[in-house]
């Protein structure tokens, strides 16, 4: 019974950081390493709220909040490729603009500050038909699956095929690793690493809509609590590929998830909290060593 | 009477935290709406270092009263208030000297006491819905910090008072604005064999609450009364009235009645903290049991039971 | 100008006149006249091309007539306008005037793309493939084959590339495994990456700058096995060199430039060796060749190699137990021709490259672990071949650049404080020894010209008396006073009983400067001349063929 | 010379403009006048000596943190852990100035700067010598040292240095004696500010006056350069982290003895990322970085004041700061050319 909650849980907490965590993975790919994600999610998070409430459909809502996540991260991307800002900075920038932005908004034209509760606001619904719960240990985990779940998973096994089958994979792929090489070919790398930012954006706003509509239906300004900077860590630590992200996102979650019960066995919240940063950390030691070891042989 | 604005210095977290400054705030715009005094909320990103910059500001720029949320903001207040006799002072949570200064200090483990005495009675009482049969309650709060860990302990001593051998699961969320964490981890509680959680987590706890109403389970707000967030899954809250006592600060400050120098008690006695009115819950629940909690209200307001205080007490052995 | 029928057509218009040469090109320095035969057609041709870059002038009057069908060779010395030429035949550079001719028509070409689409290719030295995708990958980038038209989305038919790949590769002979990681690859199999990548982009002229300077023995026989497989397929080859052996091995035309402009043209049949290398050379600018008659030098070794050998890192060469020995008042000249590993040898002496095994001594002391720094301090100097990127920081001022590396010692840097007077004043010391000639001294060293540049990396090797001086291609890229400049500054160097190790592709310089040459060939010492005055083909045996046979 | 002056100044007009305009459009569409607020924040950051002291005072720490940033990209490392150097830096002045006996006296001073120092430093070195020895990327070690910071001394002053008695996360006071005196009472400008002067115009003796700091700034333009005239490159770049852990753990002490008085949730509310904001838009020179930090420090105190006066939110002024930001980096060609290959290379 509690490893099926575990699951649960687990399977809920890991959707959004993997959501992200797809975005920054196919960023960095192309080259550049988004350090905004945070700021997107937010303001995924806020659209999806506003949206659903009006539109009374998660659908739109998500969608909503994808493009408009996409265009922050297209325009982002911009003052990175052509006015050539550091992007750490630049993104640093951007948490803090975006913050400040919807905070305005939050108190200007809805009059609150830090939560948004609207009207009505259609969650995410569960997927798979009820029965499903009586399957044994995974059966709570599937029945309840919501959309952007089952959209983040098929997206990070479909990803692979993506990046190395289809064409604009390829030139995501060779921008990161060679952008003149691109660009002498005749392809538009400062277009494509455009286009991949905000690929990014689409992806962390709807880590945003995750956030507020899984099952909250609301929007806060503490919604995305880090999690931008856990899904970088999580490519960071997957190295860029998309299932080996995806499995650093599940162990973070699962992390997340047994907080509770590693803090009943002794061990303090914030050390907790700081372990997907010590483990990006290690592993960077780790296969930078080895490389420099085959290096030297 | 005074005619001066009065200023409200938000603590960190912000506005929009759910709890502590947005109840404040809530009582200081009433209060300011009664009385017609002026008013201003300050916030800052960096509330720790700069708060004694601000108060000062606040008291040159012709402030009348001067509120601080911050707990750090009490050490300067002290020096301020000799600095501007003529600006009346408050701050929270802790007692400061001043013949301008009113500190406001809450009972918030005297109602944590009574929410923890009535979660022990209903935990093990299967013939309520959503009521397993064992001993086990739970409690969240948002940080490992002294003023949170007040409600906590105030909690398991009520519930222990009640049934010495009952386990009280704690944990903590780390932030104080992640609903999505804190479903989750009620949730987790849920699994463990805990059906009532308490909630001291400001934003976190929407995620608790929500959380009882998907498992069926039950929560318990804080702060304010949160019964109707999910109307039966809530079991009571506990109820602190920051912004009662917000809004009688700026009441009597335009009445030319502050309480410089006084220390004001808002515990049990004054109806400072206090359970909910159960609105939605109290037919679930046997009179007993509620006849019972009031029994414990009337023994601590007189005095005949003492409740750890945390942040006069430091801890106590029984919690770390 | 030209009348107005041959102004260039530019490439919208489909014009089908040939190109009628206005007027015989210019030879003056030329024995021969490049006759434009009439049965064949000109595949890749330029009329009377000039191009400057400010006062720099790199073509002054090049014509040039590559048939279709054959291989044709450019040789010339360094800096004689090779680079620029075929700059402008692929589109990067447009021509001050004069014109490219395609295909029998002169065209105006706005950009490599333009070349491309005229069948036009290039091969650079720096290889345009992204090291961490597959051969396959690099090979259809930019042009994938799909299996559905979705626009970018489509999926790449990677069994159509793959059967592209593997038969345009079998089409000319080479063998290669596609799936590889590119960076995993030897260098040359890159290069024919390189080149089926233009061939399935339908080029059928390809233009290879320096084919062979990265490429070991072996690896240039297979290159040019299958450079003559696709000559033997239809494909035109135009390609420079500096190699006159593997001209003569390969070539079936050959034009030399020299200065900017093009002063020999002739069948290979029709040639020799001896031949080339003279209209390379010919005319060369009055350098003063007077090395003291065999001068016998008697000063004490400074430097001494023992049995040298560093193992090959990326696309450089590796060194094999080289011995030598520079003594105090000597100038040692390594020939070799470019990628031999003189420029590795000089710095493995330097410090900035490791070595496998051997021994540096530099007056008695066994310097083989010691960091560059150390090395400095007991009397290195180091002209890098790399002015640009080793020899100077360009971004930074000039007074930086002709004190760093002193900028520890005194009197710049006393009790831990750098003096910005001092400093400025030994700049100052400095710069008017060698006459460098700039505006300010804290303006950037980018805005001096090339020779100055040079100058400046010399003012600031040769401050602190060292003991020995490692220049390696001084006069690359340097106009001709600089060049005499900087070869008045190594004999005096060495005349004050200095010793110089001089690592130089162009073997005028090494014979009128050095009293003893050696040949390095690939990575290994493969001789030794004691008097190089009179041995200039001798030496050029050597360095093309690895012995004096 | 003249032009780079010009465009200098470009470099430090241009993200004020814009972030100018941008805030300007969010006060027209709430019906502001963009004027009279901003001139309210003008005369809220430099009204009269009382408000001057109050900027200064929030543009202490970023002195810190900006000279700190400045030292290790002028040598083109990319150090973004000067956060969390400050953070440990200022919890070890703090947890000595606590626990040392209060009868030391003036001696606690040299003791606990002493000590942040050396945390501080050792705290950089780690990411320091990663990067010299083995080429671990510095902007990810370093970001990831943020967040490490940031947990542990989150759970040292909730658990073993949580002050007894107190409603918050706070260490006990430090004593009195080590209180760094206030250079204009009653405002909290400190003598802090003094020492960031100080490491300020170190900084910029450092550059021109030392040859580690010649060293620095070559090794920033050209390493092929450096390594041929005999400048090691490894020491160099540990050099500069360590330099860089040392001013900022300074400033950590700084921030902890002169305004804090004791380490508390909030410390740093990010300095170490505003600094590097401040480094950049100063493009890393001396006085540019006395500016940016003062344009940020003011930011930070009149966007707080100006709340009593005019019901402006302080979103407002994260609009302002994000937007300097990120147009304060536009156009730095060489950091973000180095950043792009070195990206590539990291996969
Ligand atoms: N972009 C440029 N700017 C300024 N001068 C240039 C440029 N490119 C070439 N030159 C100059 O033009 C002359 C001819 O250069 P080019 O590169 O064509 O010579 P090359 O024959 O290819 O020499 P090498 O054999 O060394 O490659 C040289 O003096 C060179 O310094
Ligand atoms: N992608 C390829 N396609 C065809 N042949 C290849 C390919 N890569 C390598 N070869 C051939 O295989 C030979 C050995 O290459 P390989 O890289 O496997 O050897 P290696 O032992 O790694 O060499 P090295 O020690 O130089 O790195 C090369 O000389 C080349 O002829
Ligand atoms: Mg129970
Ligand atoms: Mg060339």
């Amino acid at each position: 019974m509690q490893v099926e909650q575990i699951l649960v849980s687990t399977l809920i907490l890991t959707t959004p950081i993997l959501l992200a965590a797809i975005g920054g993975l196919v960023n960095r790919q192309a080259g550049i390493v988004n350090i905004g994600l945070e700021a997107k999610m937010l303001s995924g998070a806020f659209v999806a709220v506003i949206v659903s409430s009006a539109t009374q459909s998660w659908f739109i809502a998500c969608l909503a909040a994808a493009l408009s996540s996409a265009v922050i991260g297209w325009m982002f991307s911009l003052t990175i490729t052509r006015a050539h800002a550091n992007m750490i900075v630049a993104g640093l920038g951007l948490n803090i603009l975006v913050a400040g932005v919807l905070g305005f908004i939050l108190s200007w034209v809805y009059k609150t500050s830090g939560t948004l509760r609207q009207p009505d606001v259609v969650l995410l619904p569960d997927v798979l038909p009820e029965f499903f719960e009586k399957i044994p240990v995974i059966g709570p985990a599937l029945s309840s699956l919501d959309p952007l779940t089952i959209f983040a998973w098929i997206t990070v096994f479909c990803l692979p095929f993506v990046l190395t089958n289809t064409r604009i994979g390829l030139w995501i792929r060779a921008t990161g690793n060679a952008p003149h090489v691109t660009r002498a070919v005749g392809l538009r790398s400062l277009a494509i690493q455009d286009a991949s930012t905000a690929f990014a954006g689409f992806f962390a706003g709807l880590a945003g809509a995750h956030l507020a509509l899984a099952s909250l239906g609301l929007f806060n300004e503490g919604l995305t609590a880090g999690r931008g900077f856990i899904a970088l860590a999580a490519f960071y630590f997957g190295r860029d590929r998309p299932i080996q992200t995806a499995m650093a996102c599940l162990l973070f979650g699962f992390l997340d998830n047994t907080q509770i019960r590693l803090q009943t066995a002794g061990f303090p919240p914030k050390l907790i909290g700081m372990t997907p940063y010590l483990m990006v950390l290690l592993a960077l030691i780790f296969t930078s060593v080895r490389a420099q070891r085959k290096a030297r042989l | 009477a005074d005619e001066r604005p009065a200023a409200m210095i938000i603590a960190q977290g912000g506005l929009g935290d759910g709890s502590w400054n947005d109840t404040a705030n809530a009582g200081f715009q009433s209060g300011l709406e009664k009385t017609g005094v002026e008013g201003r909320t300050i916030e800052s990103a960096d509330v720790a270092a700069q708060g004694e910059e601000i108060m000062r500001r606040a008291a040159d720029g012709g402030f009348g009263l001067v509120i601080s949320l911050e707990w750090i903001h009490g050490e300067p207040m002290e020096m301020l208030a000799k600095d501007y006799p003529d600006t009346n002072w408050v701050i929270m949570n802790q007692t400061r000297t001043g013949d301008n200064i009113a500190s406001v200090v809450f009972g918030e483990h005297e109602g944590s006491f009574l929410a923890g005495a009535l979660a022990a009675q209903v935990t093990t009482d299967t013939s309520i819905e959503g009521i397993n049969a064992d001993a086990t309650i739970g409690v969240i709060g948002g940080f490992k910090a002294p003023g949170i860990d007040k409600f906590i302990v105030g909690y398991i001593q009520g519930a222990k008072a009640v049934n010495p051998d009952i386990e009280v699961k704690v944990a903590y969320a780390d932030s104080f604005g992640d609903p999505a964490k804190g479903l989750q981890m009620a949730n987790a509680m849920f699994d463990e064999g805990a059906d009532i959680v308490y909630q001291v987590a400001g934003g976190t706890g929407i995620g608790i609450i929500e959380a009882a109403k998907a498992r069926g389970h039950y929560a318990i707000g804080v702060d304010s009364d949160q019964d109707g967030m999910a109307p039966g899954n809530v079991l009571t809250s506990m109820v602190k009235r920051v912004d009662v006592a917000v809004d009688e600060i700026v009441t009597g400050y335009a009445a030319d009645n502050f309480p410089g120098g006084e220390v004001i008690q808002f515990g049990l006695a004054e109806n400072g903290v206090a359970l909910s009115e159960m609105t939605h819950t109290k037919d679930k629940v046997p009179a007993a049991y509620i006849e019972r909690v009031t029994a414990y209200k009337a023994q601590i307001i007189a005095g005949e039971l003492d409740v750890w205080d945390v942040s006069s007490q430091g801890y106590p052995d029984f919690f770390k | 100008m030209f009348p107005a029928k041959d102004t260039p057509t530019s490439l919208s218009n489909n014009n089908q006149e040939r190109v009628v040469f206005p007027r015989a090109p210019d030879f003056s320095h030329a024995r021969e006249a490049i006759v434009l035969s009439t049965d064949r057609s000109v595949a890749l041709g330029a009329v009377d091309l000039h191009k400057s870059y400010g006062a720099t002038k790199a073509n002054r009057g090049i014509s040039l007539s590559v048939m279709r069908g054959e291989i044709h060779a450019i040789v010339g010395e360094n800096g004689a306008g090779k680079s620029t030429l075929m700059r402008m035949l692929q589109g990067v550079e447009r021509p001050d005037s004069g014109h490219v001719v395609i295909a029998d028509k002169p065209v105006v070409l706005n950009g490599p793309a333009e070349a491309l689409a005229l069948s036009i290719g290039m091969v650079h030295q720096e290889f345009m493939l992204a090291p961490d995708l597959t051969l396959l990958e690099n090979l259809v980038l930019g042009e994938e084959p799909v299996t559905r038209q979705l626009g970018p989305l489509s999926r790449i038919d990677w069994a159509k590339a793959l059967r592209e790949g593997q038969g345009l590769a079998e089409s000319i002979g080479a063998q290669i495994d596609w799936q590889r990681r590119t960076s995993s690859v030897p260098v040359h199999i890159l290069q024919f990456v390189e080149i089926i990548r233009l061939l399935r982009r339908g080029c059928n002229v390809l233009i290879l700058d320096e084919p062979t300077a990265v490429l070991a023995p072996p690896q240039v026989e297979e290159l040019f096995d299958l450079l003559r497989n696709l000559r033997a397929n239809g494909t035109t080859i135009l390609f420079i060199s500096h190699k006159i052996g593997e001209v003569m091995a390969l070539a079936d035309q050959v034009t030399v430039i020299r200065q900017g402009k093009t002063v020999f043209h002739s069948t290979i049949a029709e040639t020799t060796g001896p031949e080339i290398a003279s209209h390379i050379v010919r005319d060369a600018p009055p350098l003063e060749t007077s090395p003291p008659p065999s001068r016998t030098v008697t000063g004490e070794p400074v430097l001494e190699l023992d049995g040298l050998s560093a193992r090959s890192l990326e696309k450089s060469q590796s060194l094999d137990n080289i011995s030598l020995q520079v003594r105090a008042g000597e100038i040692l000249g390594i020939a070799g021709v470019s990628g031999n590993g003189q420029g590795e040898l000089a710095e493995c002496i330097a410090g900035l490259r490791d070595t496998s095994a051997g021994n540096i001594i530099l007056q008695g002391a066994d310097i083989t672990g010691e960091t560059t720094l150390a090395r400095r301090n007991r009397g290195l100097a180091y002209v890098s071949a790399d002015r640009r990127h080793e020899g100077l920081t360009t971004a930074a001022s000039i007074e930086t650049n002709v004190i760093a590396g002193s900028h520890r010692a005194p009197p710049i840097t006393r009790g831990g404080i750098l003096s910005r007077k001092n400093l400025r004043q030994e700049a100052s010391k400095r710069l008017a020894a060698l006459k460098v000639v700039f505006g300010k001294v804290t303006d950037p060293a980018d805005s001096l010209s090339g020779g100055n540049q040079q100058k400046l990396v010399f003012a600031r090797e040769s401050a602190d008396n060292p003991k020995l001086m490692i220049a390696s291609q001084p006069t690359r890229g340097v106009d001709l006073n600089g060049i005499a400049a900087i070869h008045g500054l190594l004999r005096d160097f060495r005349d004050q009983g200095g010793a110089v190790l001089l690592a130089s592709e162009e073997l005028d310089e090494l014979i009128a400067l050095s009293d003893r040459v050696v040949v390095i060939f690939e990575g290994r010492l493969v001789g030794e001349v004691t008097s190089p005055a009179g041995a200039m083909a001798q030496i050029g045996q050597m360095m093309v063929q690895g012995d004096a046979a | 010379m003249s032009s780079s002056i010009a465009s200098r100044s470009i470099g430090i007009l241009l993200p004020l403009v814009v972030s100018l305009i941008v805030s300007g459009v969010v006060l027209l569409v709430i019906g502001k006048n963009p004027l009279d607020v901003f001139s309210l924040i003008a005369t809220e950051s430099f009204g009269n000596a009382r408000r001057i002291a109050a900027t200064l005072s929030a543009a202490t720490p970023l002195l810190f943190t900006a000279v700190a940033t400045a030292v290790c990209f002028r040598s083109g490392v990319f150090n973004v852990g000067v956060e969390g150097a400050f953070l440990v830096g200022g919890l070890a002045a703090v947890f000595l100035g606590f626990t040392l006996p209060a009868a030391w006296g003036f001696a606690l001073f040299p003791i606990c700067f002493f000590a942040a120092a050396l945390i501080g430093a050792i705290w950089l070195y780690v990411p320091g010598i990663l990067l010299a020895k083995f080429e671990v990327d510095e902007v990810v070690s370093t970001l990831m040292l943020n967040f490490i910071a940031v947990a542990i001394t989150g759970y040292l002053v909730n658990g073993p240095l949580l002050s007894p008695l107190s409603g918050n996360n706070v260490t006990p006071l430090i004593h009195e004696v080590a209180y760094l005196p206030r250079l204009m009472p009653p405002s909290t400008l400190h003598a802090g500010f003094l020492i960031g002067l100080v490491c300020v115009a170190a900084y910029g003796f450092w550059c021109r006056y030392t040859p580690a700091g010649f060293e620095g700034g070559l090794i920033g333009l050209n390493q092929r350069f450096s390594r041929a005239v005999g400048i090691s490159v490894p020491r160099t770049i540990v050099g500069v982290m360590i330099l860089s852990g040392v001013i900022a753990g300074i400033g950590g002490a700084a921030h902890g003895m002169g305004q804090m008085h004791r380490f508390s949730d909030g410390f740093s509310p990010g300095y170490g990322f505003t600094g590097m904001a401040v480094a950049l838009l100063g493009r890393n020179h001396p006085i540019g970085i006395v500016l940016g930090a003062i344009l940020f420090g003011a930011l930070a105190s009149a966007g707080t004041t100006i709340q009593l006066f005019s019901n402006i939110p302080l979103d407002l002024v994260n609009i302002i700061q994000g937007t300097v930001m990120i147009f304060a980096v536009v156009e730095l060609g060489r950091i973000s050319l180095r950043r792009k290959k070195g990206t590539a290379n990291a996969g």
